[in-house]
């Protein structure tokens, strides 16, 4: 009978976990689609708790234990999710999904103590030393799988969250993506002998598979780019689902083995879909080259260009303040700055002036997809003055100045006239149609793909240096000043 | 292998279909839903406490790895079971419509 | 019934998995391939006759009822599929653009 | 070893029906689908033939009646496919998703009576009468569910392949959705009398069932007008699916089972899509109340309205031969006349004169989504020249000439004036854009709604009378004397 209810609470929240996935996907119901997953999931783990039964019949027990747990992890879990910057999400994602991975190897590591306890028994029974003739390889394969895939996500994930926040570098060095195909070759090496060859003595092995995964886990993140991270934070997400899957083969458990490869099936199209946004392949953000190179790159690029012009804080104040329409471009350098709540404060100001204010948003602006407009949420824009890449192109033609806002590739003709240039073909937004142009960023240095910029030498561009916040309140206070 | 495929079959079945449901479901996100999106899977794959929540239901009293191991393990899944749940509410709060 | 639910549980994930997948790759289609895939979904319907054969197959030698019955099923569900798949081929040729 | 093997086919058949349908809802891939899942039908079969056994480990015998039939079936099937004229098509798909219906209702009839023969063998061993406790009431429940949906499915496709080919004609009388509703509660009630009561002869009631659901097949589809046999079809399509899967929960059979339910689900959403296209509800098809008052309305409708004009066929001929870009509109009627090769003839005169023609398709012009594209096609005219509604609808300001041909609701303007209208909400091709409209159909009887079309009455439209056809070949003697 428990049994029986147990079956139904797996089954409801299987469908929630689908159905508030796709209604995920929908920015009408994405809210909702987060709360039915959640409502599914408290189903599943009450359900567990209080109706589990193993094979022989018994419950659970440890409830003390157990409690705890929820509670500590859900207190922490809570707070964190709710005192993170909205820019430091991210990484927050990237720290929980690599705990889901640490719990599947954790997992794994006291389903294998289990076994070597049994094949303990088998012999204190006078069983001879054939451990393997005792126990299903496909339960030993299954807790390997968890073991690696869970090892590799977490300290994969570790890693991608020291890189987001600033306290990991990029490192590679010569011959990296060769040491790390070893080490993989390697770690299925060893998983294989233990699998086939049964060696007489498997807990050290074991516990090297363990090791060799995590070192692989930093290795794998350790080469990519800072900013190709929520690629690889969206890849490592999909890892975890598969090692959660594994979970479910163990124990025969329906909801873990459907949420599990749910998050790893769509984890890995949605992968691929970001990597899709930026015009490139996953190979490309894998093998690290692009992000790596920008640094290096960029002085170069920096070191050639054209003439640009300069333009006084007064200037831009009254052609601003004078202007009919006004669309203002978002990047990277907006986020950096943190000027999102001054730039609010110099639509409203303009609009106070009769001036129409709009935001266009590309797809890519900023580090990971809907920055821009996270960024600008949290600082009460409101929804309609965003315009998509479509739109705004649309309407660029009837703009009278754009401000463009530390944004740099994506707006960057060379994406669209240029066969040689890296972004060749990624869709922009065309800001040079408009009547004038005004750039706000630090220097000349170029962005995140570390290539020169034309438009910024175009004679309708004119150049704002300084940091976005700062130059942001100087010409808040002018345009106030002009009245 | 073909008489794993027999043995397991309907979990094979389950698998398959489920890859199916995956990729379909996510077909037409709008990229702005990407990182919520990731962040929601994120979560759903918190799951795995169930895992957790059964081994460490299942430790044996005087086996104190098993204990603290189950007990991290109960730990780390709510971590992200809730802090998913919770982080991609509020990101999502972010896209709210301004009434 | 919940019990029930519990017997035929994996069976009941594939039929419920199968609804998922059926909407979602149905989802998108432009209305000119309505009728071909409407076609097409009836071809595969015809799945049926594998029912057929296995009750065509079983029937005892003297059971007259069963083995025309039987055969008949088998006629008939040859021609959904055969026919079923020829149609939609010929519908499909049609759209196929010109060289 | 050989289950092992057909499961694995039954595994790869599964796929292929998924991943057919899904390239089958593409243009580009849609004939490959076919194929696809074609072969994976043929592994399917094959493997069940050669492979199959029973619980007990029995094969399969009567090898020569399964081939007999297979190949009588799949001759005169092919015959059938191959022969059919394309306009003939939805009756065929009705036909065969008919037999399909047939089949399983014979699967569960057999096996009902492997149910009955069980009994005779236990009363035989002097078990009491307690028939119904020596059985599995699934089993008896699912083919119950099989037979019923299955003679539903057989007889209603047969009504609407004898509506479509024009043999049966509308007919309803007054409360017969009642009748239509006491009819399937009496069939359920039966089959839940079958079930709970354990009735001492189960025999007749059985059959009983068989008749009352081939009643309820040929009433619930009777009332429904000719021109909605499509959406009608696609609904029996998915219940023929559901009663497939009965088959496969029977068998325990996991490829019916999915193949069944894939299509079940598929084919009720395509049947809902198919409403929505014509900008209805699927209850409002079903009751019959839209295609049933065409007739009675239309009548009624033509006799109000206001003046038009007609055009001679020598000035229609002037006009097109001199304009730079001629519009060429579809509808029903060109479908009935078969005017199709004529038109493409006139196309490629047109355009030997210089004259840019191009075909605007309706998504639900013609009887049958696609009917259109099918049927130009079937003329060999270029799938280049077609425009689907919204780009044709981009076109007509520029447009010289639209000739529509036999339609009419698909072009009537009340669609997006008149909120009373029926039709209301339903996007139209604008022709009213273009400079001049000519309509060629036989009189002013309304289409399909059965209601007024104010276009005929704008001064920017004129009337070419005549079947489209005869029409249409005047027309080109016309043209080709102006030299
Ligand atoms: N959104 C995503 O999901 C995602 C993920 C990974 C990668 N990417 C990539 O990131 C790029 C995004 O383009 P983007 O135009 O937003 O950014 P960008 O091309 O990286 O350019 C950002 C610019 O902001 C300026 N900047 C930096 N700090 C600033 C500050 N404090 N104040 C003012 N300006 C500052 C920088 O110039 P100075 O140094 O001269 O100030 C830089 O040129 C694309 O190449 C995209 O492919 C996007
Ligand atoms: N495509 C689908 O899937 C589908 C399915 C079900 C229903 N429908 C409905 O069918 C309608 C389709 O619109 P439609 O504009 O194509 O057709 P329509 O509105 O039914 O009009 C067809 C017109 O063709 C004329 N006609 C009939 N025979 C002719 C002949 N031999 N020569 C010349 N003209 C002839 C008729 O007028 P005369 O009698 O005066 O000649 C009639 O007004 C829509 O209302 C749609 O909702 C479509």
């Amino acid at each position: 009978m428990e049994l029986n209810i147990l079956t139904l609470c797996y089954l409801i929240a299987s469908v929630t976990f689908i159905v508030g996935l796709k209604m995920l996907s929908h920015p009408a119901s994405a809210r909702k689609g987060n709360l039915l997953a959640a409502a599914g999931m408290t189903i599943a783990i009450l359900g567990t708790i209080f109706l589990y039964k193993d094979s022989e019949g018994n419950g659970l027990h440890n409830y003390a234990w157990i409690f705890a747990g929820l509670l500590i992890g859900g207190v922490i879990g809570t707070l964190a999710a709710k005192k993170v910057k909205m820019t430091a999400m991210p990484e927050m994602v990237s720290l929980f999904n690599g705990m889901g991975g640490a719990c599947a190897a954790l997992i794994s590591i006291v389903e294998f103590n289990h076994l070597v306890k049994g094949y303990g028994a088998h012999l204190a029974a006078g069983g001879g030393p054939e451990f393997f003739a005792v126990l299903d390889k496909t339960t030993l394969l299954i807790i390997l799988l968890g073991l690696i895939i869970g090892s590799i996500s977490f300290a994969g994930s570790m890693i991608a969250w020291g890189k987001l926040n600033g306290r990991i570098k990029d490192i590679s060095f010569k011959g990296q993506h060769l040491v790390n195909n070893l080490l993989i070759l390697l770690i299925f090496g060893l998983a294989a002998y233990l699998l086939i060859a049964s060696p007489a003595q498997t807990v050290p092995f074991f516990y090297a598979i363990v090791v060799l995964s995590l070192v692989y886990g930093i290795f794998f993140v350790m080469p990519i780019g800072g900013a190709d991270m929520p690629v690889v934070i969206s890849l490592l997400n999909s890892f975890t689902g598969v090692a959660a899957a594994c979970g479910g083969f163990l124990y025969d458990n329906k909801v873990m083995l459907t949420g599990g490869i749910l998050v790893g099936a769509a984890g890995t199209l949605l992968t691929i879909l970001m990597c899709k946004a930026m015009n490139r392949s996953l190979m490309n953000v894998l093998l690290g080259s692009f992000g790596g190179s920008a640094a290096g790159g960029g002085a170069a690029a920096a070191a050639s260009g054209g003439t640009y012009k300069e333009i006084s804080l007064s200037d831009a104040a009254t052609v601003m303040s004078y202007a009919n329409k006004v669309m203002i471009v978002p990047g990277y350098g907006l986020a950096v700055a943190q000027a999102q709540h001054v730039c609010h404060e110099l639509e409203k100001v303009l609009e106070a002036k009769g001036v129409d204010v709009k935001y266009a948003i590309h797809p890519v602006a900023g580090r990971m997809p809907g920055h821009m407009n996270v960024l600008l949420a949290e600082a009460d824009v409101s929804y309609e003055k965003l315009l998509e890449m479509e739109q705004a192109n649309d309407e660029f033609k009837s703009t009278d100045v754009v401000l463009v806002l530390g944004a740099n590739d994506v707006v960057n003709p060379a994406a669209k006239n240029d066969p040689a240039s890296p972004i060749f073909g990624m869709p922009i937004l065309e800001v040079e149609e408009a009547k004038t142009v005004i750039v706000n960023k630090r220097s000349m240095k170029p962005g995140y793909a570390g290539i020169e910029n034309q438009l910024f030498f175009q004679p309708r561009t004119s150049m704002l240096f300084g940091d976005a916040k700062k130059a942001l309140q100087d010409l808040l206070a002018e345009i106030k000043s002009i009245g | 292998m073909l008489e794993w495929i027999q043995t397991h079959q309907q979990m094979i079945y389950i698998v398959i279909l489920m890859i199916f449901v995956g990729i379909e479901v996510i077909g037409r996100v709008p990229s702005v839903l990407h990182t919520p999106l990731m962040s929601g899977a994120n979560a759903i794959h918190g799951v795995v406490i169930i895992g957790a929540i059964i081994v460490m239901g299942q430790a044996e009293d005087g086996n104190y790895l098993a204990i603290i191991l189950g007990f991290l393990a109960v730990v780390l899944g709510t971590l992200n079971v809730v802090g998913g749940f919770v982080v991609t509410d509020r990101m999502l709060e972010m896209f709210k419509k301004k009434k």
